[in-house]
């Protein structure tokens, strides 16, 4: 609670600062604030309570998904200090709405009662679909805004039409009360719809199959910064908040009472089976660097899919694949963020030798990548890996076959970079090393190796 | 001191080298490996006198993975072949120019650890892990410091990348389904599991499909001519003398204790398999006309000889494919360090541009035909012992196995005969080709060295893996 | 002691060699010459001092050394025996061997890499004692394919000669396949009874069995390969690219009967196996015959001389085929004695011709070399088996097994050995009477070869003589000797009675009438071989060797080479497609799923909600 | 006002605000102009408040209207930013329709 409390004040102080013409401190006081959040986050770590009856619950799933929440938010606000350099006055405004963003994801993950939910994701979604647009003179950007918001709005409206049908079947928004009611046997049919009309509304903001059209168009519209925030932060965000929604509101048990269960379960092994798919095969003709992580995205919202189908074991498990695409994905976008500093593009041909012009940097990115694709000691690999050994003790081996399958082709694309990269002669020289850039491409992708070489750190966290 | 000490000192020695700066890093490079192999020796001797070298530590609670590296005789056997060999392979570099030498250095020293990682893990996801590192290096070497047109190059490298990841993925899944079976990783474990036999056959499958791509067994070969011929020749010599080793030792080590059964059932379907990669190989070697693809093509149809000499599940068959895995090892990489000696003279690798070297390199002729030599298992060298093993346990399946594996002698012959008569005799050559450089020289030697050696007393290497090829055994035959 | 005197019988060439191959160069091309003869000469020593004791004491030498290979039913050790039969085969293996490597010296005097020469002729004898020696199979074949390297070094040591090359290439790859004979043999007698060596197999082996028969078979198999029998003979003949002194030793005298000591030394073996037997026997007639008759009309002079060596080596093969394995050993010693001789004079021959090899550009020499001729001469009323000649007591014997065996190959043997008796004379008339037909400034040059050359002649001369008296009808020091190897007393003794006699004057007749024929043709008539345009009918198909290097061009290299093109061009591209064809596969699927992505927002939403109703309706559905 | 929903029965009030639903999601599918998709969404969200008030009178609890409160708050900023963002669009292309903006795609 505390930590929401925290986050929300200091957005409201970045705002200050603008008006204290403190631009030039604001990227570090933010980045002080959040760990001071951070820290505060980790004291309330493993406290089981609950606030203003019951609107927020504090458990150790939220707090451990609040935390990684603020990390990630940590890099991208320092990666926003080299992002912005050319229009400072409205730096404070994206810092701030980065913040906010932030209070949105914990509210989502730390919510009690469906208005909570409700609120949480809004203010993530409007925060998001501001910074989608906010290059206000490009119109790639406002596309991806317009996009984003029409079909973000579009599935608000899923949502909330399905909070309202769960509220008619339950009576109330209160999630413990509708889990003991869940149980309860014969339930009218709302609540199971009002449930699918949730979830599908999720699905739509961690872009599974088929409602991630908006995701390509997006990422490859907005800013680079900004992309780097919804294919981390907000996806993960999402995952975590349907992880929450499905356990939290024990839909397995009450669909079990209706014998829904394994109609449940083969919605969910095709949605995984579609996303992981579709976004892979998509992936691997792209030029488009954004656009082709949108689809690698994809691909791996398929895989974390895959949790739902164990959701009583899996929580750690979806903590660490989230850490640890989220972590990739930080160091990926550090490194495209630098590379394609002042190109109006994304394209591969940007990336062209960067092994020879900044060997670091191109390791890194290197790096990030064979984590993506799930090669060992990068914490990708155990990621897939409890994932693949939970699915298959779920019984789901041709799921699994299929992921494997799936991963073999997504190498295809993320070499096509990494070959971009080392085998091609530069066709540019690259000037400058920008502090914070290396730091948080250099920072997270330890991290992310750090996970790999000692998994358990948060694989227990949550068993 | 245990077994762990050998893959801290590599694992230090990538990271030193890569420090070393491009000026040193050969040199360090080759510092490591040696330090690397004199452990390796005096762990050998501990473990002769008894002394338990393996080593075994928690990492991950749940799913349980150990770091447990297990050195029983045939591991310690593959970890000096893998440590001996890289000494050589540096060394035999040493009269290239590389650029950005220092990450070259450290990434064929980070090899040799996931390498020599692999030969040594207990564990079956540690195993995997190690499987996997291997498989990045060589990828980087492939590409960045290949041959050849770039653009075939990446097609060549890719393909060969995606191709073993392929095989090994589904190795992994066969792991985790024996997890679920067995709630653990540990070798013994697994080898202690109950399975059905469908259940058998499916792992072994999966088992095979990342066995038989890295081997490689035909028809899963595609990849290596093309690699072999585009790596540079130091990758081409990791690739061919160890790495594909790892393949062969799994098979020993994983696939047939684990799912005896299958191969029991299908025995005679590898053993052809693994036959007919012989023929073919050989017969396909032939006609070819680039050095490095005939010699990729011989190792495939060596490396099929050995595979069919694993598949017949009984001692003999393992010990001389163990034995033939490490004399095809040496062999191998004199071989190829031949070509990229011609390579260095001539600029070339087409046979058709070579010839009438003898007259100008008596010594480099006479160390090349001894490698020929050996490489067609003249008795008295190593491969001798090793094929003449083989041979005599297919011929205790199956006579005819015996046969058609015994072509190998005459087709072997024939090509390799063929190749040096092309690249060596005949009228003296347009250009001028020095004869050998010390340096080349030493690396020629320790090889023919050891292949000599052994091809006359081979006991101390039978005697060290056959004990544990025959606890394998009994683990292939406990039911 | 023992092992001492074994190692240093085997380590002295193969020490002849190191030196020959490090320092020969610096040495200088006369002492390494003199270290190569001397090393040989050494184990020629030791060989006799062995052979005393063994003649006296009357039982083998075993040495062991060590263990070799380990595999799990067969321990095979790397060990020596000394027996009998190893002895008198290293006898003149050694013997002959240092006489050739001191007729060497002379001979390649002019070649600049005449260390290279002795050291490889060390070699040679390193491995061919290592094979005479070995006390299992496995330590034989080490030998039996070292001397096969070494053949394949000496044939191409003028390497810059393609053609040399490949008759080298040739040579090693045939034995090869004689080799895989002999490894399966090995194999097939392994696990019958779990040992190579020797003398637990003479114990072991009982009674004979289809499996034995086979082994049997596959080892006559390897014999063919070395000792150049029907199939597998084509060899010999091109290996007459190697320098003269090579073929005297490698190619006459010595490895070539490596078969026959093989056979031999499994006499038990074979006794069990008397259908093989037949067939050996039958090989071998046909052999004889059939290199007999290539030999008449060859004008190479060394040629004419494989196919006779071809020939007498099908007479041995004819007798160990009845199991007289003793009359072959005979007659391997005596032809060892008069084909090297008769091979080493026609390198004098060729040396005084700088060269020359073709008979036709001959003629005329006996004057100019009196030594080369008298010494040939001697040589070839041996072969012809004229009586009191070694070769007549030997081939005798043959002959007169073979009538008390089988009438047929009695008399395709006898055929085969008039025509011997023609072709040798033919060669000798050609070479040294009547005019010389070579060029003026050959003529002019025409010498004696140096003492060098002729003292190892006259040595071999005299031994082709008296040769025969080792083995004398009747009372045999031969077969006593050998007496011990062999479990029956076959063949051999035969009382001397009318039959014997009447066949050894057939015999005779019949080597007479050959050289009469020859005398008439090329003597009397004085009349020389067509070039080789115009040879015409019989004559061409014999000139041209039936044509049976072409048949296995035909049949078996080519077709090799193209399957192996097809492989190349087809199969591995094939699969290469496949294996790519994934990829392309789904390359075009993205490449097609592209245009789903319209980045029309009506589309997707449209999509959105079409997913939205399927789901609701699957659940309903499902309900 | 319990009795007017026992009269009228909450199956009609559900029945009417999913078709109320339906027409906004065929508004936002099929109509070009920003504009009317935007009314569209509106029309969807005000069908799911009158049920979110329908549902409250039927269980007698005053959560479901306090949500109603929430969720016109929320849609009034959605619609904010929404404007906004179609302003720029506007100030860019000079154009509101929607089937301008497809130039991302592929």
């Amino acid at each position: 609670m505390n930590t929401l409390i925290a986050i929300t004040g200091l957005g409201i102080f970045c705002l200050l600062f603008e008006i204290l013409n403190l631009r030039k401190a604001i990227i570090p006081i933010t980045i002080a604030g959040l760990l001071g959040v951070l820290a505060l986050n980790y004291c309330e770590f493993g406290a089981e309570q609950s606030y203003y009856n019951n609107m927020i619950t504090v458990s150790k799933f939220s707090t451990a998904f609040s935390s990684l929440f603020i990390i990630i938010t940590i890099f991208l606000v320092a990666l926003s200090h080299n992002f912005y350099h050319n229009h400072p006055t409205k730096i404070s405004d994206y810092v701030a709405i980065k913040v906010f963003l932030l209070a949105g994801g914990v509210a989502m993950v730390s919510f009690g009662n469906l208005a909570m939910f409700f609120l949480g994701i809004e203010v993530l979604s409007i925060a998001l679909y501001v910074l989608a647009a906010s290059d206000r003179l490009n119109i790639k950007s406002n596309e991806a805004g317009m996009k984003y918001f029409l079909m973000g709005s579009f599935a608000s409206g899923i949502i909330l039409f399905g909070i309202c049908l769960i509220y008619g079947a339950m009576g109330s928004f209160d999630i413990t009360e509708i889990h003991e009611s869940a149980l309860s046997a014969e339930l009218p049919i709302w609540f199971p719809i009002g449930m699918i009309l949730m979830v599908v509304g999720m699905l739509f903001k961690i872009a599974a199959v088929p409602f991630h059209f908006w995701a390509p168009d997006v990422y490859e519209g907005s800013p680079a910064l900004t992309t780097a925030l919804m294919s981390t932060l907000a996806k993960i965000v999402a995952v975590a908040t349907l992880f929450k929604l499905v356990s939290g509101l024990n839909l397995i048990s009450s669909l079990e009472n209706q014998d829904l269960l394994y109609t449940f379960q083969n919605i969910v092994v095709f949605l995984s089976i579609a996303s992981m798919t579709v976004g892979n095969i998509m992936a691997l003709r792209q030029v488009n660097v954004k656009r082709m992580l949108a689809f690698s995205g994809i691909s791996h919202a398929g895989f974390m899919l895959m949790t739902l189908l164990t959701v009583s074991a899996s929580a750690g498990v979806l903590l660490y694949y989230t850490a640890a695409y989220a972590l990739a994905g930080i160091a990926a976008f550090s490194v495209i963020l630098y590379v394609c500093r002042d190109h109006d593009n994304e394209d591969i041909t940007n990336f062209h030798g960067l092994g020879k012009t900044n060997p670091l940097l191109a390791a890194i990115l290197t790096a990030s990548l064979l984590s993506m694709a799930g090669i060992p000691i990068f914490s990708g690999f155990f990621a897939k890996l409890f994932l693949f050994d939970q699915t298959i003790k779920a019984g789901f081996v041709s799921l699994v076959i299929v992921a494997v399958i799936n991963s073999i082709i997504s190498v295809g694309y993320y070499f096509k970079l990494i070959i971009a990269m080392y085998s091609k002669e530069p066709n540019q020289e690259r000037t400058g090393k920008p502090f914070l850039i290396y730091a948080a491409a250099v920072v997270s992708i330890a991290l992310n190796i750090i996970l790999g070489l000692f998994p358990s750190l948060v694989l227990d966290l949550l068993n | 001191m245990n077994v762990s000490t050998i893959l801290i000192i590599l694992l230090i020695g990538a990271f030193a080298t890569y420090l070393s700066g491009d000026k040193l890093a050969s040199k360090v490079a080759l510092l490591f490996s040696l330090a690397a192999l004199g452990c390796s020796i005096l762990l050998l001797n501990n473990y002769n006198a008894g002394e338990n070298i393996s080593f075994i530590a928690n990492w991950i609670n749940k799913p349980t993975i150990v770091l447990a590296l297990n050195a029983d005789g045939l591991g310690i056997a593959m970890v000096l072949l893998t440590l001996a060999l890289t000494p050589i392979i540096i060394f035999s570099s040493f009269g290239n120019e590389y650029k950005n030498a220092k990450s070259f250095y450290a990434l064929i020293l980070f090899m040799a650890f996931a390498m020599a990682g692999t030969f040594l893990a207990a564990d079956g996801l540690l195993y995997y892990v190690f499987w996997e590192l291997a498989l990045v290096p060589i990828y980087f070497i492939a590409l960045i410091w290949g041959n050849g047109d770039a653009e075939e190059r990446r097609k060549a490298v890719v393909k060969f990348f995606i191709y073993t990841l392929a095989g090994s993925l589904f190795m992994l899944t066969a792991f985790i389904y024996l997890y679920q079976k067995t709630g653990s990783f540990l070798l013994e474990k697994l080898y202690a599991a109950e399975l059905s036999s469908n259940e058998q056959l499916w792992i072994f499958l999966a088992f095979f499909l990342a066995y038989a791509i890295k081997i490689p067994i035909i028809p899963f070969h595609t990849w290596q001519a093309n690699v072999y011929q585009k790596a540079p020749t130091v990758g081409t010599m990791l690739l061919s003398g160890i790495m594909l080793k790892m393949g062969l030792y799994s098979v020993l080590r994983w696939q047939l204790p684990i799912a005896p059964l299958a191969a029991k059932e299908y025995l005679n379907i590898f053993i052809s398999l693994g036959i007919a990669g012989v023929i073919y190989g050989s017969i396909v070697a032939l006609k070819q006309k680039d050095l490095k693809k005939l010699l990729a093509y011989s190792s495939l149809a060596h490396v099929g000889l050995i595979a069919a000499g694993s598949y017949t599940l009984t001692l003999d068959g393992l010990r001389g494919a163990v034995l033939q895995m490490i004399a095809h090892g040496f062999v191998v990489v004199g071989l190829f360090f031949a070509a990229e000696v011609i390579f260095r003279r001539f600029e070339t690798r087409e046979i058709s541009e070579m010839g009438g070297i003898r007259i100008q390199s008596p010594k480099f002729t006479s160390m090349f035909l001894i490698l020929v030599l050996a490489s067609v298992a003249l008795p008295s060298t190593f491969n001798f012992v090793g094929e003449f093993t083989v041979l005599y346990s297919l011929s205790q399946i199956n006579i005819w196995f015996a046969v058609l594996g015994g072509t190998t002698i005459i087709l072997g012959a024939y090509y390799m005969l063929k190749m040096f008569q092309q690249v060596m005799l005949g009228e003296a050559n347009s250009k001028t080709f020095a004869d050998v450089s010390l340096n080349e020289g030493i690396s020629f030697a320790v090889i023919i060295a050891v292949l000599l050696f052994f091809g006359f007393y081979p006991k101390p290497i039978t005697d060290l893996i056959t004990p544990s090829l025959e606890t394998i055994l009994s683990v292939i035959n406990k039911n | 002691m023992d092992t001492n005197l074994a190692l240093l019988l085997v380590l002295t060439p193969f020490l002849g060699f190191l030196i020959n191959v490090f320092f020969g160069k610096s040495l200088g091309k006369t002492v390494s010459g003199t270290i190569g003869t001397l090393a040989v000469a050494i184990s020629f020593i030791v060989t006799l001092v062995l052979f005393n004791q063994i003649n006296s004491t009357g039982k083998g030498i075993e040495v062991t050394l060590f263990d070799w290979i380990q595999i799990s039913n067969l321990k095979i050790n790397l060990g020596f025996l000394l027996d009998q039969l190893s002895v008198l085969w290293l006898l003149f293996v050694t013997g002959i061997g240092s006489l050739i490597h001191l007729y060497s010296i002379s001979y390649m005097h002019d070649d600049e890499n005449m260390h290279k020469f002795f050291s490889y002729l060390n070699l040679f004898v390193f491995f061919m004692i290592t094979l005479v020696i070995g006390s299992n199979l496995l330590v034989l074949f080490i030998g039996w394919e070292g001397v096969g390297l070494c053949s394949y070094l000496l044939i191409g040591f003028w390497y810059k000669n393609q053609d040399y090359n490949d008759a080298a290439k040739k040579a090693f790859i045939m034995n090869r396949i004689g080799d895989l004979g002999l490894l399966i043999g090995m194999f097939i007698i392994g696990s019958m009874f779990s040992t190579l060596d020797y003398a637990t197999l003479k114990t072991a082996v009982s009674e004979g069995s289809p499996l034995l028969s086979l082994a049997a078979l596959c080892l006559f198999i390897g014999a063919c390969g070395k000792s150049a029998q029907i199939p597998l003979y084509t060899w010999l003949p091109d290996a007459m690219a190697g320098p003269t002194p090579v073929s005297a030793l490698i190619h006459a005298a010595t490895m070539v009967t490596a078969g026959i000591f093989m056979v031999t030394r499994l006499n038990f073996v074979f006794d069990l196996a008397v259908d093989v037997q037949t067939v050996i026997a039958v090989i071998g007639a046909i052999t004889s015959l059939l290199a007999a008759t290539i030999g008449l009309v060859q004008n190479d002079i060394k040629k004419v001389l494989a196919y006779s060596t071809v020939s007498q080596l099908g007479l041995m093969f004819l007798a160990l085929g009845f199991g007289a394995y003793e009359v072959a050993v005979f007659h391997v010693i005596t032809h060892a004695f008069f084909k090297a001789c008769l091979f080493l004079g026609s390198g004098s021959v060729i040396h005084g011709l700088h060269g020359e090899q073709d008979m036709r550009k001959m003629g005329g020499l006996r004057k100019a070399m009196p030594i080369t001729f008298w010494t040939m001469m001697i040589s070839s009323l041996a072969i012809s088996g004229v009586p009191f000649f070694s070769g007549f007591f030997s081939k005798d014997e043959i002959l007169l097994t073979a009538f008390h065996h089988s009438i047929p190959l009695y008399v395709v043997g006898s055929i085969a050995s008039v025509m011997t008796a023609f072709y040798m004379f033919r060669l000798m008339f050609l070479t040294f009477f009547k005019e010389f037909r070579g060029t003026e400034e050959q003529k002019h040059h025409l010498h004696e070869s140096g003492s060098l050359i002729t003292i190892p002649l006259i040595i071999l001369a005299i031994l082709a003589t008296f040769g025969g008296l080792i083995s004398l009808p009747g009372n045999s020091w031969l077969n006593e000797y050998l007496s011990p190897l062999f479990t029956k007393a076959e063949g051999g003794e035969h009382h001397l009675g009318a039959t014997e006699y009447t066949l050894m004057g057939v015999a005779v007749l019949g080597g007479l009438l050959g050289i009469l024929i020859a005398y008439i043709k090329y003597f009397k008539q004085n009349n020389v071989p067509e070039s080789d345009d115009n040879i015409i009918g019989l004559s061409k198909l014999l000139y041209d060797k039936y044509y049976i290097d072409e048949i296995y061009e035909a049949v078996i290299v080519k077709p090799i080479n193209f399957l192996s093109k097809f492989f190349r061009d087809y199969i591995e591209t094939g699969i290469a497609a496949f294996v790519f064809g994934f990829g392309k596969v789904t390359g075009e699927i993205a490449f097609q799923g592209k245009k789903i992505q319209t980045g029309s927002i009506g589309l997707y939403l449209f999509v959105f909600v079409i997913g939205l109703c399927a789901i609701v309706s699957y659940l309903f559905l499902a309900q | 006002m319990g009795n007017i929903l026992n009269q009228i029965g909450i199956e009609n009030y559900i029945f009417l605000s999913v078709v109320l639903f339906c027409i906004g999601i065929f508004g936002v599918l099929y109509r070009r102009n920003a504009i009317i998709v935007f009314m569209s969404i509106e029309i969807m969200l005000n069908a799911v408040n009158l049920l979110f008030v329908a549902f409250s009178t039927y269980h007698q609890d005053a959560q479901g209207q306090v949500f109603v409160f929430f969720s016109m708050a929320v849609a009034a900023a959605e619609v904010a930013v929404g404007l906004a963002i179609l302003v720029s669009i506007f100030r860019n292309i000079g154009s509101i329709s929607i089937d301008n903006l497809k130039n991302l795609k592929g």
